[in-house]
């Protein structure tokens, strides 16, 4: 063992540790198989995640890349890996209780689960072409499985389909911008490629923006930005409430941070501290304004409309992609701490919408509007929980939705010239108001004719709880997160 | 005595609160609290009201501090701002003061026997009560801004009054109609205070008085005109209103649904007149004015004598009474109008006290006989020789005869009219119209006496129960129709020459002293105005006489047949009878067809169009595209919006969903066209 | 006592917190705790009122806290006399309101629950000094008010709630932005209200929107003009107010017109008055129009609405004009006027809406002329003479009545506005409202309570004690202010004063 | 150049790199059956790896390109055996594995 | 003219210039059958041809890698695609349809859309652009590429992959695992 090699090792210490326990879940569950109907699977995750988090902080020095340049380590990176365990493991809680999911399959569900944050943390930290591939792989292929987890269903396989044909076309499509990429200049390192564009702007062939489109596209499948977002409403509807809640948090942070570290420095250059300038030919800053003006309003707009509340949630989410692409407008530090602010604030409020979303339907067997009518009054705890989180999807002052807001708009701002995306941005939050009111209404304004008690997992509960008393929290207290987030961003690589 | 001033004025006012609160319980429903409340007033006025008769003048002020505001310190247009108020003691106010408490007193004393047994007895009584406090308040006021709080005062009270049979949808629609036709003259009210705050910074009587010869005030702008000007008119369209002048004449004769007493306190004697008194307390304003005067004076004019000519027609008792009170302040008007400012005060008093008594003795005879209507009367002479004596009495002094306090009052405005007129022969209308009025009021006055109480009784059943009234409601009759005559303001003849051996001439001489306060100047020829005098003496005495022997022939001699006159006169009798037309026009075309339309237009714009179009807006539009799309696709159909303003988002939101069809490759179609267009779009 | 702002902002928020530990089915424990959460501000506020300096323009009872440091944020609170008489409002209000409530049966818990939250954001928004709790503040009024409507209210109250909800967020984005900007425009860079009016920061700078360049200051303007406009409402953001205050209980109508309309103009005179007073000067004229035709379009209104409550929700509107029109004024006396005419209508129309809620109780029904165009009410002056005592106070305290508050307020700002001579064309077509305001009112009077008496209400309750209770302290304050403003005027002038300095150039 | 050498240029690498990316896009496209558009995807993916060893050789000169192709060949088969699995699954559940018969989930 | 084949070739067949030109013709036989093959691919109604056709696809890709210099990889594309996508495919398609009823009923309306949007816009912009693409790379050939095209290719991959991407070659295995894991649960019956 060269002493480079202990380094990389040490480094990639987490996912060592992921691999570790995902192994031992494999190899108990060959052992002894009656493991997979007990909390088993879910205590190796959740423990295994805490293990991996911990080991994050242990590792989280230093600016570097290693193992050949393939991967980062920066706070940026650390940042998401812990992001992603977390979000893993409250994904785990999530999916324990759900009776969408079959109990046989925990140990495969489990599996999964930990494979692709596996590649999510790999997409998060590439710093070479190969890496985001095989991450984005990872998170890809094996989401195409974990869509169609409910594999009874017809709803959950179509899901699957077409997640899987618009997975499978997004990811050539890249793959053949990133054969473009190298073709041009003759890298496949970020920073390479980022050097060779800066310097040679002049005779540029146009393929070349072409091939950055696609390589843009494939990320933005991942994070279902416009124009690759189709897939994600009708996805997230077929698939299983603890998947749905999976894929609009993990996979969508992953996307972001490839997004933000691929254009950053492979279409851009540092210029200062936490100041980036795009390569010449390319305006990074109106093309992402373009995309996020247009995908907030798709995911609003077509959110209107709808009674299912999965499907509400869902177009939201793309609507949340929007605002989130905002503070990348600006290319400087204060838009990409808002950016880790608010998929924090994000992670918390979805996961607790889309949770309490799957907890009615197990019960009432229907995500509906109508599944949702009194829910505000014979169960409170759910009622009160899902009405922090749709305020704080909306943005009301007091929950951490709306300090994710605040930061993005006041980056925004900053940035000369965007006013109107921003005057856009918020005449966008009002009409979220809209939708999500209507969930709202029918918790607490509507009375439903037959009051079905909805029992609630203890487990549920207390998750629930301490998912909404943080979305509280960071509405009022954000000082300590935006310093972590800032500290993450002030050390990217 | 100016701080005497304020209990005068807080007297009735606590008879009001004690009312209000425990009147109900309070053995006679309470209705001695307020008649000796403004007895006490009464009492307390007396000395001042004495002082001034035998001195020839007072003179008092009390101020104090009622709002201030600092202002920013530099000085623009940000100074500090306040508000001083007080009494004011003089001569005027003296006068007034003695007016008003007798009146008030008196009509307080006559309502104890006429409302006796009502319904909501102790109310009427706390509204009279608040209600001479506010008159009162008006008189004593130093400033316009109090003046103008006391007069929103009555007028409330003048809409409680209205509608105290507020059971009866006439009463109550009268009560609207004074209150918000009066309140159109309010409005104007506080413009021009406004104005006087933005001109002078003050509105206290004895500092304007001061202010207004000042050349540099002269030259302010208000809109574009002369600030004076601009103030005057606003104040006279105040006037107007609560003079119930042309064109805001038509609540007066409404308000006649209200209790007899209160068209004789309020209708008669003194809220109506306060709107004279405004004018002769901003007097120097409007000289100074210039165009104002003559336009005040035209509407007086023309008031008095259109109202004299609807009055000749009248049937309703109170009608008839109603109009001769809008004609009469149309005198008042008229004299200030032409600069004749002491006879227009002089006829002011006179006036509140004639027609306090027609008003008193007719609520005397409709409570004898229950009703109003003149053709059930007649023939009351003998059944009620008290109230028969006063009101005639009353009523001579209306018509002008000589030795009656009318006559003094309204032949020194004629007077003045045709000096007027004489020094500016463009206005020779304006006597024309007075003397013309002068002769009708004497007809249509003398008309009503014959039609009340002589002849023979046109309805037996009601002669048979009319009955001389109790002694509260005589007494007034007595003291009123005593104030009717000549001696009590001049000499006992009131023609000038005869009388100017007797020395009784304390109004004069205390509107002397008013006029040296406001600083009046008397313009014209001494001459010219004294000849005029004597002229109007000769030719008022003659239409008088005209008229009452005109009605004498007409009504008590039957040589002329009313009625025939009537055919022959057929279209201006219908004039007349319907006043000139005057309500139809307000209430039928101006509010119904006009504001109402208006109204219900704006909130029908609010509702479709303010709502629907820019907020819920996009409905139709919505449904329109929905009812094509319907025959392609089921799921439109089912699909309803949620009212909102999220229509046209939800338009949008359709719209885009379209490409949400659920075939992947049709999605996939879309991305790779959106990839394309982005490289054509970034060559 | 400088925690005194604190105390009086939180203690309702214990209070609510103590209503939810309650336990279930004992509403009335539930009531009597809501009213010992609002006695304390109450009492709070009347020793605030005790102890407020009137002679010091400035702020305080300062409370200034490091809240986020990373952004400058400060927990800063205080108050001058723009506020202070808002702050005793919010308090009297609010305790006044719960014991209007007391008849609300269903979900006790959450209704109280709810209001005291409510009030927490009342008094906090009129508190803070520091743009970011302003809007925290600003924005957690919605929440509480949007549920107060959505369930507890009439038979639309779900398309009334989101509209109020739609409509304030709507305004209050744009003040997000404002505020953004404002930060980052400010060097350095702070949310403190006090300093950024210091500061002058934004004049002759410009931003570019849509690739015009627009002054600064004034897009900010208008982006928190929008913002307040809405609250007030000013035409055309009026449409949610009928809608808001017809579908809302009896209380919540209350607090509507009675405090949140105010903040609406609290918020201009706080914000675009010191902030941005030279952008302000450039709108003023804008201001005066929109005024007066708030004062007019909403007499009109109402003098064609059949609902009672409609009716007083539209004469809201039209009395707030007045408020529009003295600030705008730039004078002494006008805007004194208008806030004295914040507090003023607070009152009066607190006692309109209270006692249109008493006899909705009765009636289960407002209706003037049934839509059918039968009789709604008729002569119930006879049946229910007490309730017509009070109903006349309010109604001439609304329609100007001297001697009552409403005129003295009104009548400052004809005479403050009139002696700006920019204004007196305006200032005269306003006054039009006057008379208008004297006919919807007087109108509304004669068709329900005089005329013959319409049989179906011959046997109307009375009002209660509880409901009297609710009434006399308003009634009191109506008159007595009506009579000698001077107590709340005092409060405010110096103030105003200093905040009229900026705009000496008129 | 005749076109026996062009056929071993650069251009000509690239030329039916791109032309299978364009065919094997028009493929995914316009297949009705599952497999046929999997069939699609993996011209494409076939499309790239060409591209990257043209240049690998052409451009780089340097091993990466195989590099990565071969492991683009590797996550290919991956894909491939997911893809059959769900495929399956599809066919198991609904008779069919035409792509537009998959449309439940919509709007 | 020096045409650069790869070093294994270049034993194999020696200097001949027939030769050498036998093998271009080889390379640009492969060409086309992998275009043609491809068009049969995306064209052919039954679905049985179409996954044949891919297969001499494949095959052609295959050769074109070896004249790259790519033995390894050709290798690797034989093995894989050849001998596992394609066998796979075939399986799914026995599993699912009756063999010569499976028509691929591209209809009119349903190719042409995309046949507008790939060969109508993205089609010709693309091929020129690459086209731009290839001169200007070629413009400037790398310098070690003559170097390059001499070494053992195999061995540079082994080395590769257990060197600077050993991070790639490591975390596929996950892949895999995942990937195999997903397969079985969801083909699995029950």
């Amino acid at each position: 063992m060269t002493p480079e090699m202990m380094t990389n090792l040490k480094l990639f210490a987490p996912e060592i540790a992921l691999t570790f326990f995902l192994c031992t879940l494999f190899v108990y569950d060959a052992v002894l198989p009656s493991l997979r109907k007990t909390l088993f699977p879910l205590i190796v995750i959740v423990f295994g995640m805490g293990l991996a988090i911990w080991a994050t902080a242990d590792v989280a020095t230093g600016v570097q890349t290693y193992f050949s340049g393939m991967i980062a380590n920066d706070g940026f990176g650390n940042f998401f890996r812990i992001f992603f365990f977390a979000t893993a493991a409250i994904c785990a809680i999530v999916a324990y209780g759900s009776k969408e999911l079959e109990t046989s399959g925990r140990t495969e569900f489990g599996l999964l689960l930990l494979c692709i944050t596996f590649g999510l943390s790999l997409m998060a930290n590439a710093t070479h072409l190969l890496t985001l591939y095989i991450g984005i792989e990872t998170a890809s292929i094996l989401s195409f499985a974990m869509a169609g987890f409910a594999r009874h269903t017809l709803r959950g396989n179509e899901a699957s389909i077409k997640y899987l044909i618009f997975g499978a076309l997004s990811s050539g499509l890249m793959i053949y911008g990133f054969s473009l990429i190298y073709g041009y200049t003759g890298s496949l390192q970020y920073a390479e490629i980022g050097k060779y564009l800066t310097a040679h702007a002049d005779g540029r062939p146009l393929i070349v923006l072409f091939a950055l489109f696609l390589i843009y596209g494939g990320i933005a499948y991942k994070i279902s930005a416009f124009p690759m977002h189709f897939w994600t409403p009708d996805v997230y509807e077929g698939t299983t409430s603890p998947v749905a809640t999976f894929f609009s948090v993990g996979p969508k942070a992953a996307g972001v941070a490839a997004l933000i570290r691929f254009f950053l420095t492979a279409c851009a250059t540092k210029t200062g501290e936490g100041v980036w300038t795009s390569i010449p030919g390319l305006s990074l800053p109106n093309a992402v304004a373009m995309i996020a003006a247009v995908t907030m309003l798709i995911g609003n707009l077509s959110a209107i409309g709808q009674t299912n509340v999965k499907r509400i949630l869902a177009y939201s989410s793309i609507a949340h992609v929007g605002y989130i692409l905002m503070g990348l407008v600006g290319m400087e530090k204060t838009g990409l701490t808002a950016i880790l602010f608010y998929l924090v604030a994000y992670c918390l409020m979805n996961i607790g919408a889309f949770w309490v979303v799957g907890i009615v339907s197990d019960i009432k067997k229907s995500e509906d509007l109508s599944a949702f009518r009194g829910m505000g009054w014979s169960s409170p705890t759910l009622g009160v929980c899902m009405a922090v989180f749709l305020f704080s999807l909306t943005g009301i002052p007091m929950f951490s939705g709306f300090i994710g807001k605040f930061l993005l708009f006041g980056a925004l701002l900053k940035a000369p010239g965007f006013l109107w995306l921003a005057i856009f941005g918020v005449l966008n939050s009002v009409v979220s108001l809209y939708y999500y009111s209507k969930i709202l209404k029918a918790m607490y304004f509507e009375r439903d004719e037959q009051v079905v008690a909805l029992d609630l997992l203890p487990l549920h509960r207390a998750g629930l709880v301490l998912l909404a008393i943080p979305t509280v929290v960071l509405g009022l207290f954000f000082g300590p997160v935006i310093e972590f987030a800032e500290k993450a961003v002030l050390s990217f690589l | 005595m100016a701080q005497q001033c304020l209990y005068i004025v807080l007297l009735p006012f606590l008879a009001f609160l004690v009312q209000v609160s425990i009147g109900k319980k309070l053995p006679r429903h309470g209705d001695f609290v307020p008649v000796l409340a403004i007895f006490g007033s009464f009492l307390l006025a007396m000395p001042i009201f004495m002082e001034l008769v035998s001195k020839g003048e007072v003179h008092d002020t009390l101020r104090f501090t009622w709002m201030s505001m600092p202002g920013a310190e530099a000085a623009g247009i940000n100074k500090s701002f306040q508000i001083v108020i007080g009494t004011l003691v003089n001569n005027l106010t003296a006068i007034m003061l003695g007016m008003v408490t007798l009146c008030a007193f008196l009509i307080h004393l006559f309502s104890t026997g006429y409302m006796h047994g009502e319904d909501r007895y102790h109310l009427f009584f706390a509204y009279i009560a608040l209600f001479s406090a506010g008159m009162l308040g008006l008189v004593v006021s130093d400033n316009l801004f109090t003046f103008f709080i006391f007069w929103e005062v009555m007028g409330v009270c003048s809409y409680s009054l209205i509608g105290f049979y507020y059971k009866k949808p006439s009463a109550n629609a009268a009560s609207i109609k004074a209150f918000m036709t009066t309140r159109i003259g309010d409005t104007c009210f506080l413009l021009g205070i406004a104005g006087l705050f933005y001109v002078f910074g003050t509105t206290n009587f004895l500092e304007l008085y001061k202010l207004i010869p000042n050349p540099e005030y002269h030259n302010v702008t208000l809109l574009g005109m002369p600030a004076y000007a601009f103030i005057g008119f606003m104040l006279m369209m105040a006037t107007i209103g609560k003079s119930a002048q042309l064109p805001l004449h038509i609540w007066l004769p409404d308000a006649m649904e209200g209790p007899t007493p209160v068209s004789a306190l309020i209708h008669a004697a003194t809220m109506v007149a306060a709107g004279v008194f405004l004018l002769i307390r901003m007097f120097p304003l409007l000289q100074a004015a210039e165009v104002v005067l003559p336009v005040v004076a035209y509407v007086g004019g023309i008031t008095a004598f259109f109202a004299a000519t609807i009055a000749l027609v009248q049937v309703d008792i109170k009608k008839v009474l109603a109009y001769s009170t809008i004609s009469q302040l149309g005198y008042m008007v008229l004299g200030v109008g032409v600069g004749a400012f002491a006879p227009g005060f002089m006829h002011l008093v006179t006036h509140a006290c004639f027609k306090a008594c027609l008003f008193l003795a007719s609520g005397s005879v409709i409570h004898s006989v229950h009703t109003q209507d003149m053709r059930e009367m007649g023939g009351l002479k003998s059944k009620m020789p008290v109230t028969f004596a006063t009101m005639l009495i009353a009523t001579l002094a209306i018509s002008g005869v000589p030795g009656f306090s009318g006559f003094v009052s309204k032949d020194r405005i004629l007077g003045g009219v045709l000096a007027y007129s004489m020094e500016n022969p463009a206005h020779f209308i304006l006597p024309i119209l007075g003397f013309a009025t002068a002769g009708l009021t004497a007809f249509y006055m003398f008309r009503l006496m014959f039609l009340t109480f002589f002849g023979h009784a046109r309805d037996e059943h009601k002669h048979h129960h009319a009955h001389e009234q109790p002694l509260p409601m005589i007494i007034p009759l007595i003291v009123l129709a005593g104030l009717s005559f000549a001696i009590v303001f001049a000499g006992p003849t009131g023609i000038e020459s005869i009388d100017h051996i007797m020395p009784t001439k304390w109004f004069d001489v205390a509107l002397e002293g008013a006029q040296h306060e406001m600083g009046i100047v008397e313009h014209g020829n001494p001459e010219i105005h004294h000849h005029a005098h004597e002229q109007a003496l000769i030719i008022s005495l003659i239409v008088a006489f005209t008229g009452i022997f005109l009605s004498a022939i007409t009504y008590l001699k039957r040589i002329i047949n009313p009625d025939l006159v009537k055919k022959l006169t057929g279209p201006l009798h219908y004039i007349l009878f319907n006043k000139y037309f005057f309500d139809e026009f307000y209430i039928g075309v101006l509010i119904k067809k006009v504001f109402l339309s208006f109204n219900r237009f704006l909130a029908a714009f609010d509702d479709m169009v303010v709502d629907r179009i820019f907020v819920d807006g996009w409905k139709d539009i919505t449904m329109a595209i929905k009812a094509v799309i319907a025959k392609f696709d089921d799921l439109i159909v089912d699909r309803v919006f949620v009212d909102g303003p999220g229509h046209l988002a939800a338009v949008g939101g359709w719209t885009i969903r379209q490409l949400q069809t659920g075939k992947v490759q049709q999605y996939l179609i879309i991305t790779i066209s959106m990839l394309a267009l982005a490289l054509y779009f970034v060559r | 006592m400088s925690c005194i702002l604190t105390l009086m902002t939180f203690i309702p928020l214990v209070g609510m917190i103590t209503i939810l530990a309650l336990p279930k089915n004992n509403d009335n424990l539930v009531r009597w705790t809501a009213s010992v959460f609002t006695a304390i501000p109450l009492a709070l506020a009347v020793w605030l009122y005790m102890n407020f300096d009137t002679a010091n323009p400035g702020l305080q009872f300062v409370q200034q806290v490091d809240w986020i440091k990373a952004y400058n944020i400060q927990y800063y609170v205080g108050i001058d006399g723009l506020s202070v008489p808002m702050v005793l409002l919010t308090a009297l209000l609010s305790f006044l309101c719960v014991v209007a409530s007391w008849g609300i049966d269903k979900g006790v818990k959450g209704y109280y629950a709810m209001f005291l939250f409510l009030e927490t954001g009342m008094i906090g928004v009129f508190c803070a000094l520091d743009f970011f709790l302003f809007f925290v503040y600003w924005e957690i009024m919605l929440l509480p008010m949007y549920f107060l409507i959505g369930i507890w209210g009439g038979k639309n109250k779900v398309y009334a709630a989101i509209k109020f909800f739609l409509y304030t967020l709507f305004g209050s984005v744009l003040m997000l932005l404002v505020m953004l900007a404002m930060y980052i425009y400010s060097e350095p860079h702070t949310f403190n209200l006090i300093e950024l009016a210091k500061m002058h920061a934004f004049v002759g700078k410009e931003l570019v929107l849509f690739g015009w360049a627009i002054p600064m200051d004034k897009l900010f303007w208008v982006g928190l003009f929008i913002g307040f406009a809405i609250k007030v409402p000013i035409w055309p953001f009026h449409t949610w107010l009928p809608w808001a205050h017809v579908e809302a209980p009896t209380a919540v109508s209350v607090i509507l017109a009675g405090v949140l309309l105010k903040m609406g103009t609290y918020g201009i005179l706080r914000m675009n008055y010191s902030i941005l007073p030279d952008a302000t000067m450039w709108a003023s004229n804008f201001m005066m129009i929109l005024g007066v035709i708030n004062v007019i379009y909403g007499a009109c209104c109402a003098m064609a609405q059949k609902d009672l409550k409609k009716l007083v929700a539209y004469s809201s509107v039209s009395h707030m004009g007045y408020v529009i029109m003295g600030m705008a004024s730039f004078t002494t006396a006008g805007v004194n006027g208008a806030v004295l005419q914040m507090f003023n209508h607070g009152t009066s129309t607190a006692m309109m809406f209270l006692l249109v809620g008493v006899l909705y109780d009765r009636a289960h029904h407002r209706w003037i002329v049934k839509p059918d165009g039968s009789r709604g009410f008729g002569g119930i002056a006879s049946t229910v003479p007490v309730y017509t005592g009070y109903m006349v106070i309010a109604l001439f305290a609304s329609l100007g009545l001297p001697g009552l508050s409403g005129f003295i307020s009104e009548a400052l700002v004809f005479l403050g506005a009139f002696s700006n001579p920019r204004f007196q064309v305006y200032v005269v077509i306003g006054s039009i409202g006057i008379v208008l305001g004297a006919g919807y009112l007087l109108w509304m009077f004669m068709r329900v309570f005089l005329g013959p008496l319409n049989e179906e209400y011959a046997n109307l309750e009375d009002m209660t004690w509880r409901e009297k209770f609710t009434l006399i302290p308003l009634a009191i304050l109506v008159i007595v202010l009506g009579v000698y403003p001077m107590p709340v005027l005092n409060l405010m002038s110096s103030t105003i004063a200093q905040l009229l300095t900026l705009f000496n150039k008129v | 150049m005749n076109i026996l050498d062009w056929a071993t240029s650069l251009q000509a690498y690239l030329v039916v790199g791109t032309c299978l990316f364009l065919l094997g896009v028009f493929a995914v496209l316009s297949r009705r059956n599952t497999i046929g558009i999997l069939l699609g995807i993996e011209l494409i993916l076939n499309a790239a790896g060409i591209n990257f060893v043209a240049f690998s050789k052409f451009r780089a000169a340097a091993i990466d390109g195989q590099v990565f192709t071969l492991f683009v060949i590797l996550i290919a088969a991956a894909e491939a055996a997911v893809a059959l699995a769900v495929i399956l699954r599809f066919y198991r559940l609904k008779e069919t594995i035409n792509a537009d018969e998959a449309n439940i989930l919509r709007n | 003219m020096d045409v650069d084949f790869p070093r294994e070739i270049h034993d194999a067949i020696g200097d001949g210039a027939i030769m050498e030109n036998g093998m271009k013709l080889v390379l640009l036989l492969a060409q086309v059958m992998t275009l043609v093959s491809a068009l049969v691919v995306v064209l052919h109604p039954n679905i049985l041809y179409a996954t044949i056709f891919l297969l001499f696809s494949f095959l052609g890709v295959a050769v074109m890698f070896v004249f790259a210099g790519a033995d390894f990889l050709a290798g690797a594309q034989v093995i894989v695609y050849v001998g596992g996508v394609t066998i796979l495919v075939l399986f799914a398609i026995m599993l699912t349809q009756w063999l010569y009823e499976a028509k691929l009923k591209t209809t009119l309306m349903k190719g042409l859309i995309p046949f507008i949007v790939v060969m109508g816009a993205l089609g010709p912009i693309l091929i020129k652009e690459t086209l731009k693409l290839s001169d200007s790379v070629s413009a400037t050939p790398p310098e070690k590429m003559g170097e390059f095209a001499a070494l053992a290719k195999t061995q540079l991959i082994g080395q590769a992959l257990l060197g600077n991407y050993l991070l790639p070659f490591e975390a596929i295995t996950i892949l895999l695992l995942g990937a195999l894991v997903g397969a079985v649960w969801l083909a699995r019956p029950e």
